[in-house]
């Protein structure tokens, strides 16, 4: 590794100094399961590590009547461990305890795992299924970016120079929502998705027809891919399986995979519609109020 | 007499036979007295007075450390085979 | 016979099996608690006064000319204290010796260490730097200029004997059994097994199944990278720590490679952490002596990082593999041919050998063939792997004889009774076997719970398969001191990475009658016991632990001599059972006679030994697999293993053997893989994507432990750590075919291949005229 | 060379101040500033969990560490696993059902096995082999690392 400086502010404002001051070879350090994981392989090329676990806000959770923010580097450790979370946001649990093993849990951050902009990432179809709102923070001020427009091209994203994301804000969900994450991966754990799926869905009171849907993808695209032709074409329709294999299929055709080590073209755009149906089943479950979080192990082919 | 197992490669110098009879209390001898009969096998079997790198001989079903100096019996049975050492085989 | 019970019992209790009393216990072993507590020196734990660290620069191209190396920009970093090249290196003759384990070329074990005039794979080591720190190691690593001059790379057994390869060794000629080739190539060798009749053996056979089969290369995973320390002192003599299966395996390589006497070099084995086969070669040891001498004489330590791990060292061979099998009416197996091609990486020596020994192994047969082909590739060079090459055939002729089985109509462990290779068979060698327990592994097997419960469900599937390992003698040294307190000191020189010291020590306290708590068994470095060959074959409790035998044998009739004369009776009146020295009247516990016998003359006692008996294992498994059939990824359900491991001396690292190499064996089967790119760069080279099985992708591994004791063992022992990886992938194979129809022709069966199978299935059947009423 | 700097932090009990460049892991710092050997390097990048210590009582891997970062904060090793000389439950079962073989992932599992009971005392069989996913075994094939954590389990309830 290089030698770097690695500093440590207090405040959000430090931390804006000390990365304006570093420019482009200065970068926040949130967890570092990436982050530290790069500059171990020679693959970033930084001077200055700006640590922001220090902030307090960077690492509160805050629950309650508006909804829940989540600091932008708290850990997936202290997300899987909150129960207020776990009642409220039971998908949101479906990301935070696949990213990486316990061990990687105890630093990764959503705030991490979007930042670091992979296409893969395990947490941005889930964040997109939420309507989430990034809250960064610069040398101008603050500003608040829509997370499906977040990133930008593998491994970039919207942050400008000086610029880290603070928070992630979640929308209070309506009545009747449900979502859900998940993804396809060889092993059971311990990998990158060969495609991630996150979908959410607001259902009518009695629970039959579908008001509006979200759809999202991973590693099916440059970035994590809003597939808003798919929620578009829910919205509105009885709960059916043809319903929902009708979205599956816009998904697939939205997804615009690559053939890699990890996963060709047309298990990728296959899977896309697989996991899409599959997330969309659960999220329509869970609306109607009848699968919980502690379910999710088996769901996400932990059984 | 010792019955001898020729390798398959080897059956061009004994006329395409399997298994052949020779002579001898060791297998020095009964390499000698095969090439008596099939001019070549000895160069074949042996280099540098040992047998060939990666190769091994068997006699009566049990590899023989000792090589071109291991006793044959007179109803023994020899086989040249690859050797394997440590379980990984030597490949010549 | 049968031992499914993890639980285990400490010490000396009489556990009923003939009559021993150590033997079949469980007792804990003597690095155990150093090795729970983090205590245990591994090899990039070794610390020392000076200390400086390595690191070894590496080819970034898959095949090319080196045409410089210009180190000048690195020197001048500060903080750098040596830098070698293959300049460094003493010219090496291109000649075979044997070392460690088998025949190897010492120009290419050379180059291999440092490349000379060509890299040959991604990864090919190029230079070596010593500096203060790991971090300007590397630094300065990156600062060397190489200029390489491209050649197309050689990935496939294919690509390789294509007839406009590119030649990878210039040198290289085929060799058929002692008959050499005239012309370049990369087949760096052919042999052939073959007995009986073929075609009149196949044309007795009322069903024939001819496949040919694909498998990728993987890598040993040992979870201990290569690390290694060397201090070159000004006097010459030179000390290497490592962590290796055979301290004196590497003694020998270090020595040819760097043109020293043996006694100039001394090898200290640390703990290990894993090995597999993959640490038999030689890779940074010789660059750390070259840089600790060059660096003033100041002990270098090299660790490797995982991405090196994986792209320079220990893989085991791709192959293509096929197989025909012919039985008749009866379900006798007629005939049967397998051709096997491997992939040695850069220079030659794939495990084929032995994979043609196992391949048919199983099974009695009067009319086989076995082909073997020994082809260079630009991958790293291959090095042994748990019973190495059996796996690949195996999954191969397992699956054949599944298809076979299913066209007879017969069960298949039915099938595998009725052909089942036993004593007096002959192996595909020629070879014949003494007392095997093949018959016993399959019907183990069959009668067992898991095999006579059904198996329910949509796309769920079982599968039996067998496999064979010849196991391995193999040379031991080893002495016992005997304290005068009644314990022994056991000095070996066998790496222990699974328990072995105890293992060994067991056979010592059973052969004096002892408790096991009395023998203290440690490894030794090279200068303390004569030559000893490595961890591997599975042959160290077999040979090893018959050198810890001879030792207690001889402990014990010289105790009993020197107390004849204490006694002042004729020796033969000494009788010792049960711990006690006996003579008419006058009776004595060993640990008092221990005393007793050393006041005049202290006692140790050597043995070395090298059998040439060794007993082969065989083993029989059963897998319950669920494929999801909408990603066509393999849940594994259930598992059984059965396993004829002779006598289990240690029934808990018997056990931990067997579901070792059963978890092995899935994640070759399912989904670990070398991945390439078109120019032959190495893409997984982590273990994020070099997918070794977690916790979570096993059961728990069920074991079977049979007992066909070794007759030419004391102890009846067979070697117990490598069959038990041959069977798993034809296993899964044929459970994956019983859940989903497709036969998998190639490795690993990952959800990729499982799928684009399955679909292909799909496609044809769709493609086939719906059979009519016509 | 690179600029050292003084980390003031609690190993195992015991408040420690080091020295250590930033680029320095925590593995790295404890390995080869402070001596403790026991936690292992096998992969370097997250993926093995031979590494794993306790930071603030939370599992992480020392390898993903600057060490800097541990300033003020509490870390054990597993050389802070045994207390007072006894060995803890979890390495006294690691012995009985011998679920070490070469023994090098061992302190990382048992360093992760103890922070699993830790948060949940009654692990199931899937919980246990969900939460050590992350610790990489050659060699056992996990069946008697799994009997052991969860012997201790039952041991505890």
């Amino acid at each position: 590794m290089q030698a770097i400086d690695y500093v440590a502010p207090n405040s959000v404002d430090e931390a804006v100094s000390a990365l304006a001051a570093g420019g482009a070879s200065a970068r926040p350090l949130g967890g570092g399961t990436d982050l530290i994981a790069q500059l171990q392989e020679g693959r970033s090329d930084l001077d200055t590590i700006v640590d922001v676990k220090r902030i307090p806000e960077l690492t509160a959770i805050s629950i309650g009547g508006d909804g829940l923010t989540l600091g932008a580097a708290a850990s997936c450790h202290s997300i899987n461990n909150n129960q207020a979370i776990r009642d409220g946001y039971p998908a949101l649990i479906d990301s935070t305890h696949l990213i990486g093993g316990t061990q990687i849990q105890g630093r990764a951050s959503l705030g991490g795992n979007l930042c670091n902009s992979s296409p893969a990432a395990d947490s941005i179809p889930n964040l997109i299924a939420h309507s989430v709102i990034c809250h960064i923070a610069g040398p101008n001020g603050r500003r608040t970016v829509a997370v499906e427009d977040f990133c930008t091209a593998p491994g970039r994203n919207v942050l400008g120079n000086g610029e880290f994301l603070v928070a992630l804000e979640f929308p209070v969900p309506p009545a009747n929502f449900g979502a859900a994450y998940l993804r396809f991966i060889p092993r059971n754990e311990m990998d990158i998705a060969v495609v991630g799926a996150g979908s959410s869905v607001v259902l009518s009171d009695d629970g039959q027809t579908i008001e509006s849907a979200r759809v999202s993808l991973g590693a099916v695209a440059p970035t994590p891919l809003f597939v808003q032709e798919a929620g578009d074409a829910l919205a509105g329709q009885p709960v059916s399986e043809e319903t929902l294999a009708r979205a599956a299929e816009l998904a697939k055709d939205a997804a615009r995979p690559i053939s890699d080590m990890r996963g060709t073209i047309p298990q990728r755009k296959h899977l896309s519609a697989v996991l899409t149906q599959r997330t969309l089943r659960i999220a329509i479950d869970r609306a109607r109020g009848t699968k919980t979080v502690d379910e999710l192990g088996r769901l996400n082919g932990h059984g | 007499m010792a019955q001898v197992w020729i390798p398959p490669l080897m059956r061009s110098l004994t006329g395409g036979q399997q298994i052949v009879e020779a002579e001898g209390a060791t297998v020095r001898e009964v390499v000698a007295a095969l090439d008596e009969f099939y001019p070549g096998i000895a160069d074949r079997i042996v280099e540098e007075g040992r047998i060939r790198p990666g190769w091994t001989v068997a006699v009566d079903g049990a590899v023989q450390n000792r090589g071109l100096r291991a006793a044959v019996g007179p109803e023994s049975e020899v086989h040249f085979v690859p050797s394997m050492a440590g379980g990984q085989a030597s490949t010549l | 016979m049968a031992n499914t019970n993890p639980n285990g019992s400490g010490g000396r209790a009489a556990n009923g099996q003939n009559g021993y009393k150590v033997i079949g216990t469980r007792p804990v072993r003597p690095d155990g608690v150093d090795k729970v507590t983090g205590r245990a020196v591994y090899a990039a734990d070794v610390q020392m006064t000076g200390l400086l660290h390595g690191f070894v620069l590496r080819s970034p191209h898959a095949h090319a000319y080196i045409r410089s190396i210009d180190t000048s920009k690195a020197e001048a970093l500060p903080g750098v204290r040596a830098i070698v090249t293959a300049a460094d290196l003493p010219a090496a003759e291109d000649k075979i010796e044997d070392l460690g384990e088998g025949a190897i070329n010492l120009k290419h074990l050379s180059d291999n260490v440092l490349a000379d005039e060509k890299a040959l794979y991604h990864g090919h080591a190029v230079a070596g730097v010593a500096a203060v720190n790991p971090h300007i190691a590397r630094e300065a690593a990156e600062l060397i200029e190489v200029e390489y001059e491209l050649l197309p790379p050689v990935m496939t057994v294919d690509d390789a004997l294509a007839d406009d390869a590119p030649i990878l060794l210039d040198g290289l000629r085929t060799d058929s059994m002692g008959e050499v080739g005239a012309e370049p190539t990369n087949l760096a060798s052919f042999f052939r097994h073959q007995r009986g009749d073929l075609d009149a053996g196949f044309a007795a056979a009322e069903q024939v199944v001819d496949r040919t089969y694909r498998t990728e290369t993987v890598h040993q995973g040992y979870i201990e990278p290569h690390a290694a320390t060397a201090l070159h002192s000004a006097d010459g003599q030179i000390t290497i720590w490592t962590s290796t299966q055979g301290s004196f395996a590497v003694r020998g390589q270090v020595c040819e490679i760097l043109q020293i006497p043996v006694s100039r070099l001394k090898v200290v084995p640390t703990e290990i952490g894993g090995g597999f086969g993959g640490k038999i070669n030689v890779y940074v040891e010789p660059v750390a002596v070259l840089l600790s001498q060059k660096a003033g004489h100041e002990p270098v330590k090299i660790v490797m990082s995982r991405a090196d791990v994986l792209a320079a060292t220990g893989p085991t061979s791709g192959s293509n593999i096929r197989v025909k099998m012919g039985a008749d009416a009866g379900g006798k197996i007629t005939a049967a041919l397998a051709e096997l091609y491997y992939e040695a990486g850069a220079y030659p020596g794939s495990p084929v050998g032995a994979a043609a020994n196992v391949s048919l192994a199983p099974y009695a047969l009067e009319n086989m063939q076995v082909d073997g082909y020994d082809i260079v590739v630009n991958r790293p060079r291959s090095a042994a792997y748990r019973a190495p090459g059996g796996t690949n055939v195996a999954f191969a002729v397992e699956s054949v004889v599944d298809e076979l089985a299913e066209k007879m109509g017969m069960d298949p462990a039915e099938f595998r009774i009725l052909n089942g290779a036993k004593e007096n068979d002959r192996r595909p060698d020629g070879l014949q076997y003494a007392r095997i327990g093949h018959i016993e592994t399959v019907e183990s097997i069959r009668d067992s719970e898991h095999y006579q419960s059904p198996l329910e469900g949509k796309y769920r599937g079982r599968g039996i398969a067998s496999g064979y390992w010849n196991n391995w003698g193999g040379q031991s040294s080893a002495t016992a001191v005997l304290n005068p307190d009644g314990t022994v000191n056991l000095n070996e020189a066998s790496t222990d990475i699974g328990g072995t010291r105890a293992s060994i020590a067991m056979q010592l306290a059973e052969a004096m009658d002892i408790e096991y708590e009395q023998v203290k068994a440690r490894v030794v470095d090279t200068d303390t016991v004569s030559y000893n060959d490595v961890t591997g074959g599975s042959r160290t409790t077999y040979s090893t632990g018959l050198a810890a035998y001879n030792l207690g044998q001889q402990l014990k009739e010289e105790m009993k001599r020197r107390l004849a004369d204490h006694w002042d009776v004729p020796a033969e009146n000494i009788s010792y059972e049960d711990g006690v020295f006996e003579a008419g009247s006058e009776s004595m516990p060993f640990a008092e006679a221990a005393g007793v016998v050393q006041r005049d003359e202290p006692l140790m006692a050597s043995s070395t030994v090298h059998p040439q008996d060794f007993g082969p294992g065989f083993s029989t498994q059963l897998v319950d697999v669920e494929i999801d059939p909408e990603t066509g990824k393999i849940t594994i359900l259930r598992y059984t293993i059965a396993q004829d491991v002779g006598k289990a001396i240690h029934p808990s690292y018997v056990e931990g053997q067997m579901q070792g190499g059963v978890a092995q064996g899935i994640g070759w089967a399912i989904n670990e893989e070398y991945i390439y790119d078109d120019e032959g760069h190495l893409l997984n080279a982590s273990l994020l994507d070099y997918r070794m099985p977690t916790a979570l992708d096993l059961p728990m591994i069920e074991t079977i432990m049979v007992e066909v004791p070794h007759p030419a063992h004391p102890y009846g022992v067979r070697g117990v750590g490598e069959v038990n990886i041959v069977p798993p992938a034809g296993a899964v194979a044929n459970a994956v075919y019983a859940a989903t129809g497709v036969r998998m022709e190639k490795l690993p069966i990952s959800p990729a291949n499982l799928l684009e199978a399955m679909w292909a299935k799909e496609a044809e059947a769709a493609a086939e005229p719906v059979p009519g009423d016509d | 060379m690179a600029k050292k700097i003084a980390v003031e932090t609690t190993i195992n009990g015991e408040e420690t101040i080091f020295l250590c460049e930033p680029r320095q892991t925590l593995l790295e710092a404890l390995r080869d500033n402070l001596g403790l050997i026991g936690s292992k390097e096998g992969c370097g990048n997250g993926n093995c969990g031979a590494c794993n210590v306790l930071l603030d009582g939370v599992l992480v891997n020392s390898c993903l560490v600057l060490s800097p970062e541990i300033e003020g904060r509490d870390v054990v090793t597993i050389e802070g696993i045994a207390v007072d000389g006894e060995l803890h439950p979890l390495q006294q079962k690691f012995l009985e059902h011998a679920s070490l073989q070469c023994g090098i992932c061992t302190p990382g599992f048992i360093v992760s096995a103890k922070a699993l009971l830790d948060e949940n005392p009654d692990p199931s069989e899937h919980d246990a082999r969900l939460w050590l996913a992350g610790n990489l075994c050659r060699c056992t094939g996990y069946d008697k690392i799994v009997r052991a954590v969860l012997d201790v389990a039952e041991g505890d309830a």
